[in-house]
């Protein structure tokens, strides 16, 4: 009987999800306990929001307030620079190009989500720190801006690709309907598909801010990794920095350790945050 | 053009307030924290002393490798470069006024996992004894000590590439090779990770990174010598490499002041603190 | 008056299967002009010649040519062939806005930008759909969540908003009901005082009641064309004959 | 007039669009600029095809064999692993939960893209590689299989994200018409939605197999980083792996440096025909 | 015989807008009904309704009872109440597959796995809906490529496979020539021996021709209902009469 095999299909679908809510699980509690010994010693709140970050210091001080502020600022700043870029190519790619080309320079995009990230933190460093600091007689150029300029770069696959898919799907459904209107093809990208694709827009750009938050490797190599109060044109470090810089060094079940996953943790939750906030914000607007 | 032309003009006559360091990627992090703090305990230049301008101070370093750094003074693109390695004749040559400071030394001792029975039964090993482990000679642990277990020696190593393993390349291994298939871990602290974890690995693990971690893992001796603090410094434990601030010519005043504190007891601190044996 | 639009040796195919076979016609001015047919004879397919529409299906080959005015659209933009040749399609397909943005959506792009003026137009038009008293306090709702014929209602309305000189009308009618049909028809005639009209229609009483002109197309031929009485009440060809007479009711 | 504002948008989607091709090809550019030295010393093909990587020995030998199936294999597997899960769970959240859970789910697996690298290698590390050495008996549980195991985790919420989105748009398409046949969720999933959003899965795969090969942190962490020929349970090194362990050492414009820029562009060159392949692929089912 | 479905003190509200008002009505078994009324008015509304389809819109709000065979369908199963009382949509949507894949849809989820039955399946519904000659060398050609009429065939040959005891169709003819819509009638007529058809349109001779009982709706509202002849012969509700006699042509 059919319904047998359907029944098997329901089982088979709830248990990858439940694999997948496992995994999900597995890593989240794993981050929090061993979160957990930090707040022991340390309060939530001066955790979070003072500034020194001193774990092998006597007095030891562990609060991260400059690199809560220096993440989302980095990453927020790399959205804001990717998302029109990301927007604008998938529109000319999904509405404007002809197929053909298409097939070329969209797996050409791909390959950038492929590009290791010590090599976007080398080109970052030599191309990007360096053009600051020759032109405007930066003392360093390693910066708040350089990372997330570079980072933009990074995440730009993932606006495209998510914002892609959607516009062609769309731009065929509706695309006959709106010729036999005598429009343009432009006028029909502002007033039809943009307003339509807003949904994947927003699914994009959230993909991408999680990858801008947890890029380590690039980032740290053009940011100068200094634990201050983040200005566009001055260094700062990020969560994600921080713990890779120093968990290597740091020794297992030490209170620095510790410290280091409890940043971790703050940084999923910041995402879990905003995330939140953005699918609230797509709820209202998308009436 | 212009620009920089000014700009050079105005570093000869005026105050230099900025020093440039480059070179090892091992000690530009080092470097960084002493300059930190001393950036953070000053502020300006005046500070330091009275007879210095009123300027900021900045103290940039930048990592690209011991032989970057050797390269970065010889063309005078920054004035001290950052060396984790024995500086050679040939390098000295080409650097007029050759000036060196010994920060302290990165040490590298044979580990093992606490679980591992080696060191009761053998608790110093011959360098013939680490070659063989390390080029895949002996397979099994029982290869080295029949009282031991057969079970697979797992070799952990730092990319061999790198500064540290280029110290054991040379004072262990001679010429021959480590085995392919041995772990390189990305950072000395996987490297402590993996043989905490794994009860058959033995590894190169920083005399740093062994003190953070007493029990945890266990240095072997190496040739009859225990790496200790004194051992190292005497050089009577021969797996080390000096870390070294080169600089062509005549230290400026400013500069003179930086080196000082490098040197002075905070400094040495931070460099123990760092992993490393420091030089006083 | 005169023909304002010359069809000449038109075929179509998709995939290469002939669907439009080789039609020569003239339309004239100003007048109604209904194609009948059987389903799947390519009445669709025809009239998304007229405005070059047909090229957007990718399968499509097209041959001969077709005059505006004396002119071959295939020299024109095709912008410019649909803002003079308007279509009202088969299936009515609002836009995922709201009905509002539907209906401003052409005029703002014809450089409309005044607010009022574009509510006086989207009002003017709904009304000579008949839709505008179902909705005037529903402008700003999704346009999917009307009914099938307030849909088709609003297709037509859309399409009147870019006043072209031509109006190709796809089955107009096939969801609405008579009081709406008759609105429509009533609306179509006075049109075509200042516009000429095409519909594609499987309503041979509407042909009837409406079109100046009546084509017969079957198996993408046209069987006949000429004055609609004529038509109807002595056809020459036995095949359309036969086809009215399947008429019953 | 409105056909100058359409005209500014028209200029600016262009100006955007060109921008990012810039900045791509800005990115290919340098890295074949960086690896063309090793070309003049080194043949393309013993590049590729030979087994020896020893920059710094006496002779040199820069062969990248070995990287280039160890890249590929574990690539492939963490999408082989991570696609059924991905596609499954994405099937689950938008067809089956309700709104409200899925809207709390939804940004928790999204969470799983934030998470640092650093943070994936060493849960890899204590548990994965653990896990393998206590219960399967391996000397040492660092492998490939370790390595997909984890980037299957990390590229999962990519291929749910741009799954999820375009599932959600065809089930309101057409879940009416499916319901008012009388056939089951399970069924419109299995016959319906699956279907049709081949397209989306293939994108997402693609955006996740980029995501997999230019991973290096976490997978140089569980994989052993031995440059011998990749076995399901054996060491192996990837060519991102490679290029982050060596390029803090290597010697700026040192034959070593260029060498592992080459081998990036070979990284990108390999995703770029895995893509291409997987476009042919897709337009060719999708008659 | 007697009545298949008992409809009890039916409303259903959109965003609180009323859209049916109170309706009671007895529908019986094996017999046409037609339900006639203006667009917007709420036929489709009201035949979603009685599926349980309208509770797929989420701005709906239902109240009163449905009786299927004295069993209220609120009671059942979804999907059993959907398997039971089939349904063809106003707007003719074929889903994104290939004509074959659309027809064995359904079947494939009532159990039947074997090829040449589904084969016979797909070749007979497609016979009865009149559409098998035309597609019959391309059934695997996307269903989304035909022609307006024939996806409309393709819908209601669709609902067939399902083998319902209830059918509902939605305008099923309005894209339909006059060959296609005698045949699809003629088929309706042959079903209701079968089947119990419930059928909405705006064609009140097709209703004449065809509907053993006729509801004519207004404003939500069931004005009147009765034997379809009585209804059109002798209306007893004035507003009835307004609307029949609009009929022209
Ligand atoms: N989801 C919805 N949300 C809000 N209003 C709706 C919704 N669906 C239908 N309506 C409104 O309800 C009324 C009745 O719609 P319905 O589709 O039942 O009409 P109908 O009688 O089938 O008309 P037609 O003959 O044009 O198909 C219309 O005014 C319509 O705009
Ligand atoms: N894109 C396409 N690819 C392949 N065949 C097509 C395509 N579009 C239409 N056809 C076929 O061409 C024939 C004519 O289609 P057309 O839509 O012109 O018919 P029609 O006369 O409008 O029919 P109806 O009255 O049912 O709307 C049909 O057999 C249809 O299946
Ligand atoms: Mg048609
Ligand atoms: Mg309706
Ligand atoms: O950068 P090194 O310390 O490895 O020379």
């Amino acid at each position: 009987m059919h319904r047998k095999f359907e029944k098997i299909f329901a089982i088979i679908i709830k248990l990858l999800t439940f694999f997948s809510i496992i995994m999900l699980s597995f890593i989240i509690i794993f981050i929090i306990k061993e979160s957990i010994p930090v707040f022991k010693k340390v309060s939530l709140l001066d955790f979070l929001f003072k500034m020194e970050w001193n774990p092998l210091g006597e007095p030891q001080s562990i609060s991260i307030f400059p690199m809560i502020l220096a993440s989302i600022y980095v990453s927020l700043l790399a959205i804001i620079i990717a998302l029109p870029i990301g927007v604008g190519s998938a529109i000319f790619l999904s509405s404007v190009l002809s197929e053909k080309i298409r097939k070329i320079l969209k797996p050409a995009i791909d390959i950038l989500a492929g590009i290791p990230s010590v090599i976007y933190g080398l080109i970052g460093l030599l191309v990007l720190v360096k053009f600051f600091e020759v032109n405007f007689d930066f003392s360093s150029g390693e910066s708040v801006l350089a990372g997330g300029i570079l980072l933009s770069i990074m995440i730009l696959p993932y606006i495209i690709s998510t914002c892609d898919e959607s516009m062609i799907r769309i731009s065929k459904q509706y695309k006959i309907m709106s010729e036999g209107l005598g429009v343009s093809k432009w006028h029909m990208i502002r007033y039809l598909i943009l307003p339509a694709s807003k949904k994947s827009i927003f699914a994009g750009s959230i993909l991408a801010l999680g990858r801008a938050m947890g890029e380590t490797m690039a980032v740290m190599m053009v940011i100068g990794n200094s634990p201050v109060l983040p200005k566009l044109f001055g260094k700062a470090q990020t969560i994600s920095a921080l713990i890779a810089l120093e968990m290597g060094g740091a020794e297992v079940d030490s209170l620095h350790y510790h410290a280091l996953f409890a940043a971790g943790f703050v940084l999923m939750m910041i995402l879990f945050f905003i995330n939140m906030i953005f699918h609230y914000i797509i709820k209202n607007i998308d009436l | 053009g212009s620009k920089v032309n000014s700009n050079e003009e105005a570093s000869n006559n005026e105050f230099k307030s900025q020093i440039l360091f480059k070179g090892s990627s091992t000690l530009a992090p080092v470097i960084a924290k002493i300059s930190t703090n001393f950036i953070e305990k000053y502020k300006t230049w005046d500070k330091v002393d009275k007879d210095f301008p009123n300027k900021s101070l900045d103290i940039f370093v930048s990592a690209g490798g011991s032989s970057a750094g050797v390269k970065a003074v010889i063309d005078g693109s920054s004035d001290f470069g950052m060396v984790s390695r024995s500086v050679s004749d040939e390098e000295k040559g080409k650097i007029e006024g050759y000036k060196e400071f010994k920060i302290g030394l990165d040490a590298l001792t044979i580990s093992v996992n606490p679980e591992n029975k080696v060191y009761e039964v053998k608790k110093s090993l011959s360098t013939e004894e680490i070659q063989k482990i390390f080029s895949g000679e002996y397979k099994y642990w029982d290869e080295l000590d029949s009282s031991l277990a057969h079970e697979e020696i797992v070799i952990v190593t730092r990319d061999l590439g790198g500064g540290a393993h280029k110290v054991f390349q040379k004072k262990v291994m001679g010429d021959k090779k480590v085995r392919e298939d041995a772990i390189q871990a990305p950072s000395m602290g996987a490297l402590v990770t993996k043989i905490m974890e794994n009860k058959n690995a033995i590894g190169y693990a920083s005399y740093g990174m062994v003190n953070q971690n007493t029990g945890k893992i266990i240095p072997l001796d190496v040739d009859g010598v225990s790496p200790t603090k004194e051992n190292i410094i005497s050089g009577d434990y021969k797996i080390s490499r000096p870390l070294l601030v080169i600089k062509k010519g005549e230290l400026l005043p400013q500069e003179k002041a930086f080196i000082d504190f490098l040197l002075s007891e905070e400094g040495m601190k931070i460099v123990e603190k760092m992993g490393f044996v420091p030089a006083k | 008056m005169g023909a304002i639009l010359k069809i000449k040796n038109l075929s179509v195919d998709f995939d290469n299967k002939k669907i439009i076979k080789n039609i020569n016609m003239k339309i004239e001015e100003k007048k109604i002009t209904a194609i009948i047919g059987p389903s799947g004879c390519g009445k669709s397919t025809f009239i998304k010649s007229l405005n070059r529409m047909i090229e957007e299906e990718k399968n499509s080959t097209i041959h001969g040519a077709i005059l505006l005015n004396g002119k071959n659209i295939r020299d024109m933009d095709k912008e410019q062939v649909r803002e003079k040749i308007g279509m009202v399609f088969q299936s009515p397909t609002p836009f995922p806005l709201s009905i509002y943005e539907n209906m401003t959506y052409a005029p703002v792009y014809y450089g409309i930008k005044d607010k009022k003026q574009l509510k006086l137009i989207v009002e003017e038009k709904l009304k000579i759909a008949g839709l505008y008293e179902e909705v005037k306090h529903d402008l700003k709702m999704k346009a999917t969540k009307l009914s099938g014929g307030q849909q088709q209602r609003l297709c037509i309305a859309r399409a009147l908003t870019v006043e072209p000189e031509i109006l190709l009308l796809d089955e107009p009618c096939s969801a609405l009901d008579i009081k709406n049909t008759a609105n429509i028809e009533e609306m179509l005639m006075k049109l075509s005082d200042i516009y000429t009209i095409i519909i594609v229609t499987h309503n041979l009483s509407q042909a009837k009641r409406i079109a100046d002109y009546t084509a017969f197309m079957l198996n993408g031929e046209i069987v006949e064309y000429g004055k609609t009485e004529e038509l109807f009440e002595s056809p020459k060809d036995i095949r359309t004959k036969q086809y009215i007479d399947g008429s019953f009711g």
